[in-house]
């Protein structure tokens, strides 16, 4: 218990995916304009992490491992990931689509998010439990979440800004993320593994 | 009736109160002035060049992006490289100095298109900035430790830890030698007593809302006591020596207290104030960090816009049916 | 002369006009997780490359056999092929470039540009062309990535070449102190975006659009 | 072995997401018109509005539905507009490029003001304020709602307190024309043909000149010298109907205060307002 | 005397510059020789010119306090002439209001005569309630404080909603003006009989007359006055801005909060400023209609600071040429007080109804300096008396965002300008909030 308790807090707090380990980084710049859409892109994001970690962790496990094709690891994570988000994407299509329109072209990016494919690959190099990693892929996906979110909100301020030309949009966001990095370091040691 | 000149027409109010954002930072600089006086005394002439360095560059550094000649404009600039200053060591170097000030200036500030738009706290970023890049200079065994009273005397020579780095020797210090503030640590934050002045002129002149530094040291407080394991004599003592040690009251009283990058909101603000004590206290107590006020105050900015968007105050007569 | 013309269009587009990197912001992640050291930059550069210029090829070569509905699967299938073999080709023969760049290695297949190569170029244009447009993008990327890991290490190291102590080449004496923001994850996303604040002025400069 | 291993599992992956996904998209399934995805492609994408809806999306959504035209998109230009019909296979009307022009030339130094106005800066503002502080009350105000209300960057603020239209950054689009709140901006079809009287002002000549040096007095001089009859009284001001002009110049000759100017010598970008200024003053 | 039991949050203390006529005793000016008498000096229906007016047009005659326009509408008040003589001009005329609204120009004949029609109501024993309202609207009688709302509509509240308590409000916190406090100190008599009858005409319990602490002198003389009164009672008021506005006025004396967006005779309470009293008083007792009143002319740029009775309908121009004229230095000109009075083009404006001053200010005290961008100190959160957001409402309107300045409450604003007066920053808070609240009116009334 407490040791899932410290990998909760551990990437959400001090590995955070976006500030420290650098993954997820198109969609943090993307969808951080508006807190509305950042919301709609977390919760998509913590349900596809979330459940590709489980389905990958049980692939690897069960499939991979026994008949010695963990070289077909990379294909097999990424197919399963697509797939995924095909199914989110149709789903909520239907389901909400003010929701869609907001999040535009990313639902199809979060595919190429990093995270979700970081997220998979290194629940199985961690050498993670089940429930470890699964824990571990909801944490991680928090810890996109809360950057995302708080990115947002400050974005949303930044609107009202006199940003130097040249600094706007992309350039600013990165160094509003570098300094919110810098500001998650005061966790740096507060929880390890 | 003869009139030379046109008359001027505007909407109303036609009167305006004097104060200017020019006089608001002034009144800030008077605030900090115990404060630099202290370090000033406490640390030695190497204080007083630090601080020149800081706000020169600072001013400098802003006079020459916005390309003005008035090299003190407004004033935020000289306040903000004052306040990097006093959360110096004051054994650091000059180049560090020199580099930090102008980050804050710069990364801190400007690139979000200058006064009134930066998000964080340009003090602490420029400090922030120092710590990753050259922790050596900042932490650790470098708090000077102080030659109360000693001008000319070279403090680079003497350094010690902080009083937060190791809490058992700490001890040895007494609360009102920490009050007074003859301790080690960077040469601003060291002298409670000064700070504690400066902060009653601030609200005196309506300057800071009590709800920051009220929330903030209040948190810490009672963390300190419930929490901090006692070792300064008591619980109660254990709680006092969290507040005076390190850097709580010029955090409390000058960074948390930021308008730019604090929310505006009467109820934002209390909840600001808690949020950095309680930050604060988490990395003291459960860190690896001997002191979390900067990182406390720099997360709490990055959440204010979201802060300032929760607690919109009912209007006057305002019905309790949240919009 | 005519066809010449577009292959120089294909490459300056890839390297300037639309950097995926300065201009079009994709594939971020191993542009700021791999730019700590120089060499490390350029490894990834060249890696992405690789793949960037296989994929675009192969995916050139069968468009006119991959059914529409299922292109996007086909082509990370494609794409994860290749970066499979690279992953086993740094193991082999580079082991600390690979250590060094750890999971970003297997994270090239979800890169942005490289899809987006695909999808946007090489799906529609022929091999000749998908072939150049994957070099120029990939030596856009590979430009974007040096640079970046050279300003980084430069400031944040005082080396260039490092980290190994063999071939790292010491800038200024003994004397300086590196500036350790720059190798932090923090100093990653502050160099970049100043970084890119200076692509803008330049661009603005020369009024490339 | 091995192979047959990864083929089976590949192949097996593949069928079990083959199916899911179709499932999902039958459940799930939302009808997208096609073609408003072609005509999105099509266009400028600068979201600037000029259309009347939101961004291209929605003008590209309300042209699929059919509730606007294909050369409804003003930036798009006409190469544009035409492969825009042919996605509904439409035939283009031929729309003639227009350009912004500012019908007023009563800048600082020519139009006297009332009083000093201090507040926010936007014409329409201070237009609230008693009839705006400019003497005349059909004159520029010279606060920029134009300036700001262009995408395009083609209204630029001139030295002398009058917006000045880039000629060969406007589009045409109109959106200058909306923002100014006193109607003194027009399209014209874009050319250097004729004469037009730059005034916009329906005060009696008498205030007009105590407000103004170069305002239109309603004197009729410039309808009496006209050999062509291409100007008439529109109220208290002159018009001169642009296809009938044929530019002889007797009018700018005629007009006492100097209000009348031929297209060619409207200043076109930044900066050549001075000169003009200057030329206008020495006429008047 | 009652002191003020509860303080509303917020509000500004301006330097109140009020010395300059504070001792100076009500000053009747001369009859001008020409008054312009607007048909618009009230919040409601524009007054039509009555038939007889219209005819004649030009040249026809007209006597003091002779009807001159008048609108069936419930929510209007009838304007009356302020002088005998020759009606000159009927036509548009420029108005403090800033726009060109329909008026009569009359030359005085100097005589002065008074209409027939002016006669006593009688004593207030034998009028009825209705009464009372059908005199006080025939008068003309506007709320004088400066929102010009008819009087005889706040007399007559809906069935269900009873009125318990009448405030007069004495406050007169604008800097400056000190018009009420003359009055209160010249007019005591009036403000009481005004009082007792506006009681009547409402049926209420209980009168209370609000005066700020820093007029000592009118505190004393209402006291005294009201001593033998057993319902009505004067209340101290600590002197800040805006302890005028009603909302606030109504708070701090009686502890009842008026709901966002109502009236108070939702809870009951009615207020009314102490030259309406004296109006109301004058009509009952002389049959006097609302043809003059007390402003104070004031300011840097007057040359003989002065609280003056006029006639309405003089220019400000012959206002300001009683008082000594004005200094060149004179930078602007305010008809009202500094905080919500409006600035003029030129002082060729009549005084009306609601003028409650006439304001000339030097460049010493017009701050002409531009606004640099907000830098968040939250200074104009913590004095707006209605504890709004302005700053926030001021971005949002300034980037077009009406709904979000919707949501934080922009229509509740009163505009008493304390968020523009103690901005640091100097941006014009309350026109960008107007703007704001002009686009959000829009928007609903489609």
């Amino acid at each position: 218990m407490e040791r899932l308790l410290t990998i909760i807090f551990v990437y959400i707090l001090v590995e955070n995916f976006v500030l420290h380990r650098f993954f997820g980084i198109c969609p943090f710049l993307g969808v951080s304009r508006k807190m509305e859409t950042a919301i709609g892109m977390s919760m998509a994001v913590v349900f596809v992490m979330t459940m590709a970690t489980l389905v990958t962790w049980l692939l690897y496990s069960f499939v991979l491992v026994p008949y010695n094709l963990e070289y077909l690891q990379i294909v097999t994570f990424i197919l399963v990931i697509a797939s995924l988000v095909q199914l989110v994407e149709t789903t909520l299509r239907k389901i909400s689509p003010t929701l869609y329109q907001g999040l535009g072209i990313f639902l199809p990016l979060i595919t190429t998010n990093c995270a979700i494919m970081a997220v998979a690959l290194l629940a199985v190099r961690e050498e993670f439990t089940f429930v470890e990693a699964v824990v571990f892929g909801l944490a991680a996906s928090i810890g996109f979440s809360l950057a995302l979110v708080i990115m947002a909100g400050i974005r949303e301020r930044l609107e009202l800004a006199e940003i130097p030309d040249v600094l706007q949009g992309p350039a600013v966001t990165l160094i509003t993320a570098g300094i919110l990095s810098l500001a998650f370091l005061g966790f740096g040691g507060m929880f390890t593994l | 009736m003869i009139i030379n000149g046109k008359l001027v027409v505007s909407s109303s109010p036609h009167i305006r109160s004097v104060e200017s954002v020019q006089s608001v930072m002034t009144d800030v600089l008077i605030a900090l002035f115990p404060a630099a006086l202290m370090a000033v005394l406490l640390f030695g002439y190497r204080a007083l060049i630090t601080m020149i360095i800081a706000v020169l560059t600072a001013m400098l550094v802003e006079a020459v992006w916005l390309r003005k000649r008035d090299i003190f404009n407004d004033g935020s600039a000289a306040v903000t490289g004052l306040l990097l200053a006093l959360i110096l060591p004051a054994a650091v170097p000059w180049w560090v100095v020199v580099v930090g000030s102008a980050s804050a200036i710069i990364i801190g500030k400007q690139v979000f298109g200058g006064i009134g738009y930066n998000i964080f706290n340009p003090a602490l970023v420029g400090r922030v900035i120092l710590v990753v890049s050259w922790g050596g200079h900042m932490a650790g065994d470098i708090w000077s430790t102080p030659h109360p009273f000693a001008f000319g005397f070279d403090v680079s020579t003497v350094t010690g830890a902080t009083v937060l780095a190791s809490p058992e020797k700490a001890v040895t210090f007494s609360l009102p030698e920490m009050f007074i503030g003859t301790i080690a640590g960077s040469m601003g934050e060291t002298s409670a007593l000064a700070l504690l002045i400066g902060g009653i002129w601030l609200v005196y002149k309506g300057h800071i809302d009590y709800r920051i530094p009220g929330g903030f040291m209040a948190t810490v407080f009672v963390l300190g006591v419930v929490f901090g394991g006692g070792f300064y004599g008591n619980h109660l003592m254990t709680g006092l020596f969290h507040l005076v040690a390190g850097g709580v009251m010029i955090a409390a009283i000058f960074m948390a207290t930021d308008f730019v990058t604090t929310p505006v909101t009467p109820g934002g603000r209390l909840i600001f104030g808690i949020g950095c004590g309680l930050i604060t206290m988490l990395i003291r107590l459960w860190g690896t960090l001997p002191e979390g006020v900067t990182f406390a105050i720099l997360l709490m900015n990055a959440l204010t816009p979201i802060i300032d968007n929760f607690t919109i105050p009912r209007q006057f007569g305002g019905v309790n049916n949240s919009a | 002369m005519k066809a010449g013309n577009v292959y120089l269009q294909d490459l300056s587009r890839g390297i300037i006009n639309e950097n995926p990197v300065f201009r079009l912001l994709l594939g971020m992640c191993p542009v700021l997780g791999v730019t700590a050291f120089f060499i490390n930059g350029l490894g990834m550069g060249i890696a992405a490359t690789a793949v960037l210029i296989a994929s675009n090829v192969v995916i050139s070569a069968l468009k006119n056999y991959i059914p529409s509905q299922v292109r996007i699967p086909c082509f990370i299938v494609v794409i994860a092929t290749f970066v499979t073999i690279i992953e086993m080709v740094l193991q082999a023969f580079q082991p600390d470039l690979y250590e060094a760049l750890g999971v970003f290695v297997p994270l090239i297949v979800v890169n942005c540009v490289i899809l987006g190569r695909a999808e946007a170029f090489a799906s529609k244009k022929p091999l000749l062309r998908s072939l150049v447009d994957g070099i120029a993008v990939g030596i856009g990327f590979t430009l974007a990535l040096g640079i970046l890991a050279l300003v980084r290490e430069v400031f944040g190291q005082g080396t260039i070449l490092g980290p190994d102590p063999d071939s790292a080449i010491q800038l200024f004496g003994a004397g300086f102190e590196p500036m350790g923001l720059f190798g932090q994850p923090a100093g990653a996303f502050i160099a970049l975006g100043l970084l890119l604040g200076v692509v803008n002025i330049i661009f603005k400069k020369f009024n490339i659009k | 072995m091995q192979i047959i291993y990864a083929i089976i599992a590949l192949g097996l992956l593949g069928l079990l997401f083959g199916l899911l996904l179709s499932m999902a998209a039958r459940i799930f399934a939302v009808k997208v018109d096609p073609r408003v995805d072609r005509v999105k492609e099509l266009l400028p994408g600068a979201n600037c509005g000029a259309c009347g809806y939101a961004g291209c999306v929605n003008f590209a959504e309300a042209y699929v539905e059919g509730r606007t035209s294909a050369n409804g998109c003003i930036p798009a230009g006409k190469e544009t507009s035409k492969a825009i019909a042919a996605i509904l296979g439409q035939e283009v009307t031929e729309s003639e490029p227009v350009i912004a022009t500012v019908f007023c030339i009563g800048d600082n130094t020519k139009a006297a003001d009332r009083f000093i106005y201090d507040g926010i800066e936007d014409c329409a503002v201070a237009g609230r304020f008693n009839d705006g502080f400019k003497a005349c009350r059909y004159g520029c105000l010279g606060l920029g709602n134009c300036v700001r209300a262009c995408p395009f960057d083609a209204v630029k603020m001139g030295s002398h307190g009058l917006p000045v239209v880039d000629q060969e950054a406007c589009t045409g689009c109109g959106l200058c024309v909306n923002a100014c709140p006193r109607n003194l901006i027009k399209t014209l079809p874009r050319s250097d043909q004729g004469h037009l009287v730059l005034c916009s002002s329906q005060d009696r000549g008498k205030s007009v000149s105590r407000a103004c040096s170069v305002g239109c007095i309603a004197c009729k001089a410039c309808i009496k010298a006209c050999p062509q009859e291409a100007i008439e009284m529109d109220d208290k001001l002159a018009v001169i109907d642009l296809d009938k002009c044929d530019d002889c110049g007797e009018c700018v000759a005629a007009c006492p205060p100097g209000t009348i100017h031929p297209r060619s010598a409207v200043p076109k970008k930044l900066g050549e307002e001075k000169e003009f200024a200057e030329n206008a003053a020495s006429a008047g | 005397m009652l002191m003020a039991k509860v303080f509303f949050k917020g509000g500004i203390h301006p330097e109140y510059q009020k010395d300059n006529t504070s001792t100076l005793a009500i000053v009747k000016m001369p009859l001008p020789q020409k008054v312009v008498v607007p048909m618009q000096q009230h919040i409601g229906a524009p007054c039509e010119l009555l038939a007889e007016v219209e005819k004649i047009e030009k040249g026809v005659e007209v006597k003091t306090g002779q009807k001159l326009g008048d609108n069936k509408g419930f929510v209007s008040a009838p304007v009356h002439s302020p002088v005998s003589g020759k009606v000159v001009d009927v036509g548009l005329y420029s108005h403090p209001l800033g726009l060109k609204i329909n008026a009569v120009t009359i030359e005085s004949d100097g005589r002065d005569e008074w209409d027939d029609s002016i006669k006593p109501a009688g004593d207030l024993q034998s009028l009825s309630a209705d009464d009372i309202r059908k005199t006080v609207r025939e008068a003309g009688i506007v709320g004088l404080g400066g929102a010009t709302f008819p009087a005889h509509v706040k007399l007559s509240p809906p069935e269900e909603k009873p009125i318990d308590v009448v405030i007069i409000n004495g406050a007169e916190c604008e800097p400056y003006l000190t018009a009420d406090h003359r009055v209160m100190l010249e007019k005591s008599e009036d403000i009481l009989f005004g009082l007792k009858a506006m009681i009547k005409a409402l049926g209420a319990v209980e009168g209370i007359i609000g005066v700020e602490n820093n007029k000592p002198d009118a505190l004393q003389i209402m006291e005294r006055l009201v001593a033998e009164e057993e319902n009505i009672r004067v209340c101290s008021l600590p002197t800040k801005y805006p302890q005028g506005a009603e909302k606030m006025l109504i708070y701090v004396t009686t502890g009842r909060t008026v709901p966002a967006g109502s009236l108070p005779l939702e809870v009951g309470v009615v207020n009314h400023n102490v030259g309406t009293a004296v109006a109301i008083s004058e009509a009952i007792r002389e049959g006097k209609p609302l043809i003059e009143r007390v402003l104070t002319v004031t300011g840097a740029g007057v040359n003989e600071p002065a609280n003056v009775q006029v006639r309405l309908g003089t220019l400000a121009t012959d206002v300001l040429d009683f008082c000594g004229g004005l200094k060149e230095s004179t930078l602007k000109l305010i008809i009202g007080g500094p905080m919500m009075g409006l600035s003029q083009p030129e002082p060729d404006v009549p005084v009306i109804k609601g003028t409650s001053g006439i304001l000339a200010l030097t460049d010493e005290d017009v701050y002409l300096a531009e606004s640099s961008p907000c830098i968040r100190c939250a200074k104009c959160v913590s004095v707006c008396p209605m504890q709004l957001m302005p700053t926030s409402i001021a971005q949002a309107a300034e980037h077009g965002d009406y709904k979000r300045a919707e949501k934080l409450y922009a229509m509740d604003c009163f505009e008493c300008g304390c968020c523009s007066y103690i901005c640091p920053s100097k941006i014009p808070l309350v026109q960008w909030i107007r703007i704001g609240k002009a686009e959000i009116m829009k928007r609903n009334n489609k």
